[in-house]
């Protein structure tokens, strides 16, 4: 079920109900570094339709797999994932 | 040789007499071993519920595991730690996750433990998903958790 | 038949594995299992140590490791209880003590496992002796345990 | 190593390094009900010489087998320990 944006260079993953309700689990991102606020609007620019599931449910996210908050800064190559809180242990 | 790690996410069920020999074998330093297991259990499960399934993020899973255990070493006097979380389909009853640490005092491994629970609970990235007899539905974060985190 | 206890005081070293079994079998209600064990450590030993006694009082032992167990029980949900303690000679790396305790709720698992524990060092009566190439001496209390047992 | 005071009523017990300062490890003592602090003094009255090795190491005491203050009170057919503070765990 993996779909992708414009071919780039900033990868995006998306797990649990989230990568089920937008029926996605990865897209690529062309981006400028930026921050995660930025990423998130712009995966909203390209799939409006994923606004209300995106504010529901990708509540927290990682930057290359650290959990981090949204003024952190995205690079180019950088891994950024979205995803509900986790409920594990 | 004192300070040693073991980090698992695994499908399989853990044994737990071997958890215990690598947190006690060969060391005479730590007089305290503290553990934590946590299973499947009733109440966590609604009604009609058949399983649980545990996703999770591979690479940031033992990522965030380390990091926790990093945490823990920063503020503790501690030396063996053991965090096993299994991912996969689990029924009733079935381990989930064990947290293990030794030290030479009580209260470091007793508070390093908690501490890497709590942390566990709302830093690693897996996620619970009930299968019911209508479906299947995600399990809901609790604010306790998020709570007794924030208290370290 | 969910609240059980396991209360024993024993030469000979305990089954890991016949304790978790103890404090897991047919318990669905309880995802939470709090452990301690403690064992003979080196700090624990001066110069020259060749073994360790652990002396007790036959009779108030169970008895105050039983009240210990009712008043954890007054203060947190936990349902099965397991405490072994040794006594007799003990070498380096033995174990002494496993307290072992199920909730369903972390927070109760781990504290009421470290308040027994807590109470255990300053209120059953047991009492270490060291054997040492020079003879044998009894190793005395610490402030911190009655410290820590006061702060319940 | 046991010795016996009068033989009556209340039965006393030693333990640990106190047993072993004191060479006995239990007594049997003629007295009225009374409280803890006042079968110390009567142990005291009857072995004189014990008395550093108790200020030092009867620390802690019980009463059937329940560990209690100096004013707890003590009946004829009861069980007194005394001990020095507990090392176990």
């Amino acid at each position: 079920m993996s779909c992708f944006g414009d071919k780039s260079l900033i990868k995006v993953l998306f797990f649990a109900h989230l990568k089920e309700r937008l029926g996605c689990d990865s897209l690529m991102l062309k981006a400028a570094p930026a921050t995660v606020a930025e990423v998130r609007q712009q995966i909203l620019e390209m799939h409006p339709n994923w606004r209300d599931d995106f504010e529901s449910l990708a509540k927290l996210s990682a930057v290359n797999q650290t959990i981090c908050d949204d003024n952190q800064l995205v690079e180019t190559g950088d891994e950024v994932a979205f995803f509900p809180p986790v409920t594990g242990g | 040789m004192r300070q040693e790690n073991l980090i698992q996410v695994q499908h399989d069920d853990f044994d737990i007499s071997a958890l215990y020999h690598f947190l006690q074998a060969d060391n005479v330093e730590d007089g305290a071993v503290a553990t934590f297991l946590g299973a499947v259990r009733a109440k966590n499960l609604g009604d009609n519920v058949t399983g649980l399934t545990l996703e999770h993020y591979p690479g940031m899973t033992e990522k965030s595991l380390n990091d926790i255990v990093v945490q823990a070493r920063e503020r503790w006097d501690i030396n063996r730690v053991v965090i096993v979380h299994r991912v996969g389909a689990l029924q009733l009853g079935d381990n989930i996750v064990f947290v293990g640490v030794t030290s030479p005092h009580r209260g470091n491994a007793f508070d390093a433990c908690e501490f890497m629970m709590d942390f566990l609970k709302t830093r690693a990235p897996f996620w619970k998903k009930e299968s019911t007899s209508e479906g299947d539905r995600w399990i809901e974060a609790r604010d306790s958790d998020a709570q007794k985190a924030s208290q370290w």
